[in-house]
């Protein structure tokens, strides 16, 4: 147990019975995500064996190789075994020619059988095998960057970058970083996650953030490389998984040795009206690779808060961290890799809403110890007064430093008005030196009496999450999100964007990559890994 | 400027108070009447050196700030400096001469626009609502939309004679268009939150264009909103009225029923 | 004690060790103000005994009269016998008459002797008892107004309008107390306190503050009687007593309903270069006055850090709010109304800077627990980032409100750049009020363990102010402001501005003021008072 | 402006990031090169009511900035509304009309000043330090005059060869000039902080015409410091050079040294 623990005299056997009701909540949809797949999964496979490029409109080849699959064979038995059975007959020189002309309708293509099958097997695998062996490789390259150039102390200062335009980007990370942010996120043009494609190549035009392409994955990270050189200190890179092309963009973030990932359970079937099933087998599989590329994932509960009451709905936060735990834990991601989020977002003119803060901040904190809790700053009560926001992020920065969380997204005093300035930025990091020299351990003197208003607020908000989390028991996860349970916004498990790229998993369905990642391929591809 | 308008900025000693209190012509106000004073801040792609502080009195100066007092400058980084100026403005305002959005209806009780509707299309009023474009952002729209309301008023769906069609987030332009005529609907409300590179200015004014190429015979009514947003710019933008931060329900079913009524052409 | 007590630990030996260490240092300094007097000294009997108005050039005629009296008599026996001997012959119908007679050098004046000296002696106490009965009235008025409109609750909150145009510090004082000031102090022209006479009627010229005169007074306590109505809340009025007039000043206040006065032992020597002997004994006949009246004074050792560095001079600051107590009391205030002073004033690029500006002010509260101690913001440090600098100020609102102390003077973002706006004051009080009602009660969850930074410093600074106490009990009181102990600024004793027109009081000097405020003339004057 | 100033302002991209660097024209920079982004507050002596947001729109614009959204208004009492808008200010600053006050002189080791004044003189410099008016703040003068001195730099008294008179806080003109008459003081050193009504100007217009009137054969060099003054106003003020914010000792020594030396008339 840390020192930020302990405050609250929570009951060890009320946080174990939260635990085992999320277990049982999140088993049936974990159950769904195991036995389908996604256009996005397949995708995913596609691009570990390494095809790139997009064709003349920007869709990427390998949209056109999967939909070539699905059209002529369907995907219930994934597009691997299709696809190296097509490759073959030798007549394609790799993956993007015959993804080419597979476009052109050139291409038939045939579920192979027998020992076609087998050999596509093999193939298949060992060419996925390549792609994962450049995630292992990120990872052992960023576990030795930061060995050489030292990591930062938490709490993480974490810092967004959105200028739509990569050229302008790359210099505002790297100032952001000279500044003090220990963590870059560049997030991505409104439109994106609703895309059934990730774009391609530099991009230049965003509408108030920048497309996530593997292209700009790579300019950014070697920017922020270049940065942590001068500055002796390992500069993380964040962007965004959640969408339609989730598993893929989680792929794109292996390869390109990004080091943090938004990955939420719930966040695109609440805030992007994707489909629940669709959501939840994609959010399985880019999990899968996030946790063999060492990536911690950033999870969205603050975002119930901008549409929820912060204070009618703080145990919906609670209930989501669980689930997303144990999803996270199920896909096998490390409690270090658990970037739980939360948020400062009640309302500032509520009485004692610093000490109401204090008790949920320190709620997550407790509850779980050993996550890199990701902490964010109040947007919602952002009114434009840009002098009382300022102020009023010093005190979500102060929250953050007496209770110990780990990832402090940096608030902006300009929320609510523009995406940040180069100053607001500038300003910003002062206001999160000062909390955080000036109070450092202010914990040290940070005492709530057991019956007083922090303590009791924390138990309270407990026991309304196990209340809840009975009831999505009794009830399913996807009726309980269908009911508007979450960020007040109802989201039936049928409806929402990406349905139709859902498909059940056939007997004999194969996918490479998922058996190397869920470690039952180990022995088959061992060259290729090591 | 007229005399009895300086007059109205220097005033007497003994009748300050009085005459100060409604003047025509007033300039920015620090700690006395008159003084003009104004906080300024902004970020110059210079680095920070001697030149630094003169360039931002300079800039301050170009905006009519005179005297300018570059209170602070940090550098941020190698190439960029950022700079508090305070100063005294010379704009003077003619405050007859702002152009003010009054409500040009009343607002309405709700059984009475109930009533209204009833009485003049004999059936329900369809509303369809909706943020186009790539905005995610629902909370605005949904305030004015949803039975919950917003700042203690009912929303839409809680006005008997009101028929709400609530498309969400990120509709497309044609999609909201052709639903529009399905539903043959009275009036089309759309929210814009997302301002960065003007979006909900474009936005908005094709949504304007193929809502009148798709209805030749007139269109819906077109009504925007956003904390953004102009209220003034209607004539620029193609709509019908711009509510701006703030709205509530009410005052928007009160606007609905104006307009139906005539009030709009 | 009240709940924010005995959060460090203080040994209360030690405590009792430093009182009497400080009541030893006063002693002779107070001995010197029972045995001498001043030319302010004798203009406020006069005041008190009804004097008013000016000559053509501005000098107020009591200054005339006391002048005449000294040429021609000196001082030794005080004003009273000669002005009311002058008085007796009839030949004046009053006191402003006399004042315009002798400064046209037309009076003789006398000492009067055996019976023309008694009718002389009760003849002044009487017309003085008018003054004081003035004093009390108001005093009760006071009372009965809080009664009937109600108190703010502590802290109360202190603001400051500076226009230097009384006219325009009305509305602004309104228009402050409105948004929530519980105290308008008017702050004062830069040069008023070395003028050695109060400058007469309502001024709209001054540098950075307004002239403070009797009638500014009374048109200001009009102004907020006004609106204290219209908010049904009690709104006092500040103005400034230190300076070359302060027994005047104090008399004034008295006579106008003032509700509290700066007032400080030493400021005017250190930060105005008055001579120590004329501060010391000025400022023992204005507290009388101001107990008296029921006026809290307010004390300055805030300015020690603006000029000394707030960690190193800490102790200075105890060490001058002992003494001031110990003056205090000794001149008859009770410790409600002992506003003793002390600042946020370490720099914010220190490390731990908050939790030591939280030990430092924790201290002050737990040394003087029934005194309402007056917080003073971040003024040094207010470099021209206005939205760092509002965000200082709110960290200080917040170390007022976790250590419980009793007047919040309001930190204006604009410090280091103007006098405040009318937005600023808006902003501020903003500001005040969030972290107010926000973290209202976060005492309850401040416990500084005993060996903790805060405790540790706190000890610390209490036994260098007893080490500090001991070596002027040694040197002497005057000596010691010599070597410059506070605010590292060295005046020696017979050093400054002021030191003619102290007196060394004569053997039948008489001073009907000091009479009746010392409770020696109570049986006489019952008439009067009643 | 120039074609090329044009394209700087709009860099071709790829290059975006070269052209940009040195520019001789710039705008303010929000988060895009060229955006023109700046923060504007200020108080109208109006009520917040339906005519205040577009009053405070059209003042931001008549100072240039267009688009100008007003981001926050808030009442302070019936009288007056506080506003804090962003926008796109129009400026297009040429950096190479700032006038840059260049320090004119190098900085020398206390050695080095002292043995110069040695050798130029033949006698220790004497100067004469004050605050004038009714100014009572000397921690400025202070930092720059006594031995403690500012920033790690010893003050003035700390230079064997230079002689310093403090007078301390508000002192009257006349007897400051009174004094560099009796002292035949080489320089007179004099500290303005406060500046409401612009007291510090007045004042050093004030002392340098007395200066000038006693010393009918050549006054000593007038100095003045503050953190408020601009260097650039030397003539309008009649004095030989203004410090202002973080000047330090060292400056202020070697630019008497310089000025001793003939780099002043
Ligand atoms: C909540 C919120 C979100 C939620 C939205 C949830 C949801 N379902 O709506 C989430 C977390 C999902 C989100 C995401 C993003 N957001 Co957001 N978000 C906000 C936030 C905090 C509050 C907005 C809000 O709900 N306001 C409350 C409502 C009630 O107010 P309102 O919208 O103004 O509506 C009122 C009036 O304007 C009017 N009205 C509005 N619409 C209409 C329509 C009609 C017809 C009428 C009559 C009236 C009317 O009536 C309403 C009631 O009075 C603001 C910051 C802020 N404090 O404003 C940022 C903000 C709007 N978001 C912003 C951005 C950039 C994003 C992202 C693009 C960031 C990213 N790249 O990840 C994403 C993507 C969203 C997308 N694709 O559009 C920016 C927009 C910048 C700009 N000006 O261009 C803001 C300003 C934050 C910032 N400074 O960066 N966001
Ligand atoms: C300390 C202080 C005081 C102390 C002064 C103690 C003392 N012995 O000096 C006390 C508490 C007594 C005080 C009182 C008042 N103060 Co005061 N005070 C300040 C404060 C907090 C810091 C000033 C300071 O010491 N700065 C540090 C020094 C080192 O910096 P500096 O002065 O800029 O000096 C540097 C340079 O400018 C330069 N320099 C300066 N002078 C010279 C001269 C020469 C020849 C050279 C070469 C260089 C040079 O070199 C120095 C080193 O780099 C400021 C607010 C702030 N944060 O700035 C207000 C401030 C200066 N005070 C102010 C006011 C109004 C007052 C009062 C009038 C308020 C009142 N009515 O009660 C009083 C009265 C003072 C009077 N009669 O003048 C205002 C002035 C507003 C204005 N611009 O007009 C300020 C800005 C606060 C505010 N926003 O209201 N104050
Ligand atoms: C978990 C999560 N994913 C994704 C996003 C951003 O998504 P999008 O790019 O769809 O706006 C957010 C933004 O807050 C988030 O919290
Ligand atoms: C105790 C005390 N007296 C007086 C003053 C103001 O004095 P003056 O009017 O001389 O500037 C202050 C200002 O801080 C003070 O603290």
């Amino acid at each position: 147990m840390t020192a930020a623990e302990g405050k609250l005299g929570l009951d060890p056997e009320v946080v174990r019975t939260a635990r085992r009701l999320a277990e049982r909540a999140a088993q049936p949809v974990i159950e769904l995500a195991r036995t389908h797949s996604t256009v996005s999964v397949e995708r995913a496979v596609v691009r570990l064996a390494g095809i790139t490029g997009a064709d003349a409109e920007g869709i990427p080849w390998v949209n056109r190789l999967v939909d070539s699959v699905r059209d002529q064979v369907g995907l219930e038995y994934g597009v691997a075994l299709p696809v190296w059975a097509a490759l073959a007959t030798g007549d394609y020189p790799g993956l993007t020619a015959l993804a080419r002309e597979a476009a052109a309708g050139g291409v038939t293509f045939r579920l192979p059988t027998g020992h076609a099958a087998e050999r596509a097997r093999r193939a298949s695998l060992r060419a996925v095998a390549g792609g994962v062996a450049r995630v292992d490789a990120n990872r052992r390259q960023r576990e030795e960057m930061i060995a050489g150039l030292g990591d930062p102390p938490k709490p993480w200062i974490y810092l967004i970058v959105a200028t739509g335009d990569i050229y302008e980007d790359m210099p505002q990370a790297q100032a952001a970083a000279r500044e003090g942010a220990d963590i870059v996120a560049v997030i991505r043009s409104t439109g994106q996650s609703l895309l059934d494609y990730v774009p391609e190549g530099a991009t230049r035009e965003g509408y108030a953030g920048t497309y996530a392409t593997q292209e700009n994955f790579r300019l950014m990270r070697t920017a922020l490389d270049e940065v942590s050189a001068e500055l002796g200190r390992y500069v993380r890179l964040t962007n965004y998984a959640s969408g339609l092309c989730m598993p893929e963009i989680a792929t794109l973030a292996g390869m390109e040795r990004l080091d943090m990932m938004l990955n939420d359970s719930m966040y695109g079937i609440i805030f992007r009206d994707i489909n629940p099933q669709r959501t939840f087998i994609d959010q399985r599989f880019s999990r899968q690779v996030h946790a063999r590329a060492g990536i911690v994932i950033n999870t969205g509960e603050d975002n119930y808060l901008t549409t929820a009451d912060a204070v009618d709905a703080a145990h919906t936060v609670i209930v989501s961290q669980l689930l997303n735990e144990h999803f996270g834990h199920e896909a096998g991601l490390a409690d270090w890799q658990l970037g739980l989020g939360h948020a400062f977002e009640i309302n500032p003119s509520l009485p004692d809403q610093f000490r109401l803060e204090l008790a949920h901040a320190q709620l997550v904190r407790e509850l779980f110890p050993d996550a890199p809790l990701k902490y964010m700053p109040p947007t919602k009560h952002m009114d434009g007064d840009v002098f009382f926001g300022y102020l009023l992020d010093a005190f979500f920065n102060l929250v953050g430093t007496i209770t110990g969380q780990g990832i402090i997204l940096v608030g902006m005093m300009t929320e609510g008005i523009v995406t940040p300035f180069l100053s607001d930025r500038d300003l910003a990091l002062k206001n999160v030196r000062y909390v955080r020299d000036a109070c450092g351990s202010l914990a040290e003197d940070f005492h709530p009496p057991r019956d007083g208003v922090i303590a009791t607020r924390a138990r309270q908000v407990l026991s309304e999450s196990i209340d809840l989390l009975g009831r999505i028991c009794d009830d399913g996860l996807l009726d309980a999100i269908a009911a508007g349970t979450f960020g007040i916004t109802k989201r039936p498990a049928t409806g929402g964007k990406g349905l139709d790229g859902v498909v059940a998993q056939a007997a004999g369905y194969y996918n490479p990559a998922t058996e190397i990642l869920e470690g039952r391929a180990h022995d088959e591809v061992q060259d290729e890994l090591s | 400027m007229t005399s009895e308008a300086l007059s109205a900025l220097h005033p007497a000693p003994g009748d300050a108070a009085a005459v100060a209190r409604h003047p025509r012509h007033v300039r920015a106000y620090g700690d006395t009447t008159g003084d003009g004073m104004v906080q300024l801040s902004f970020t110059l792609p210079i680095p920070h050196d001697a030149r630094a502080e003169g360039a931002a009195q300079m800039f301050a100066r170009k905006m009519g700030i005179d005297p300018a007092m570059v209170v602070h400058a940090k550098a941020m980084g190698p190439d960029f400096t950022f700079f508090v100026v305070y100063g005294r403005s010379s704009v003077i305002l003619d405050l007859a001469e702002v152009p003010v959005v009054e409500r040009e209806f009343p607002i309405l009780p709700a059984n009475e626009i109930n009533l209204t509707i009833r009485s003049i299309l004999n059936r329900r009023l369809t509303v369809i609502g909706a943020c186009v474009g790539t905005d995610a952002h629902t909370v605005g729209i949904d305030a004015i939309l949803n039975v919950k309301g917003f700042a203690g008023e009912k929303g839409l769906e809680y006005y008997r004679e009101i028929k709400v069609v609530n498309l969400g987030a990120q509709v497309l332009v044609p999609d909201l268009v052709a639903r529009a005529r399905a539903e043959n609907a009275d009036a089309v409300l759309v929210s814009q939150v997302v301002t960065q590179k003007d979006a909900h200015l474009t936005n908005t004014r094709e949504l304007s264009a193929a809502l009148t190429a798709a209805f030749p015979h007139g269109r819906p009514l077109l009504v925007v909103g956003g904390p953004r947003f102009d209220p003034a710019m209607t004539a620029e933008l193609g709509v019908d009225r711009i509510f701006s931060k703030g709205t509530t329900p009410g005052e928007v079913a009160s606007y609905l029923v104006h307009a139906l009524a005539g009030g709009v052409q």
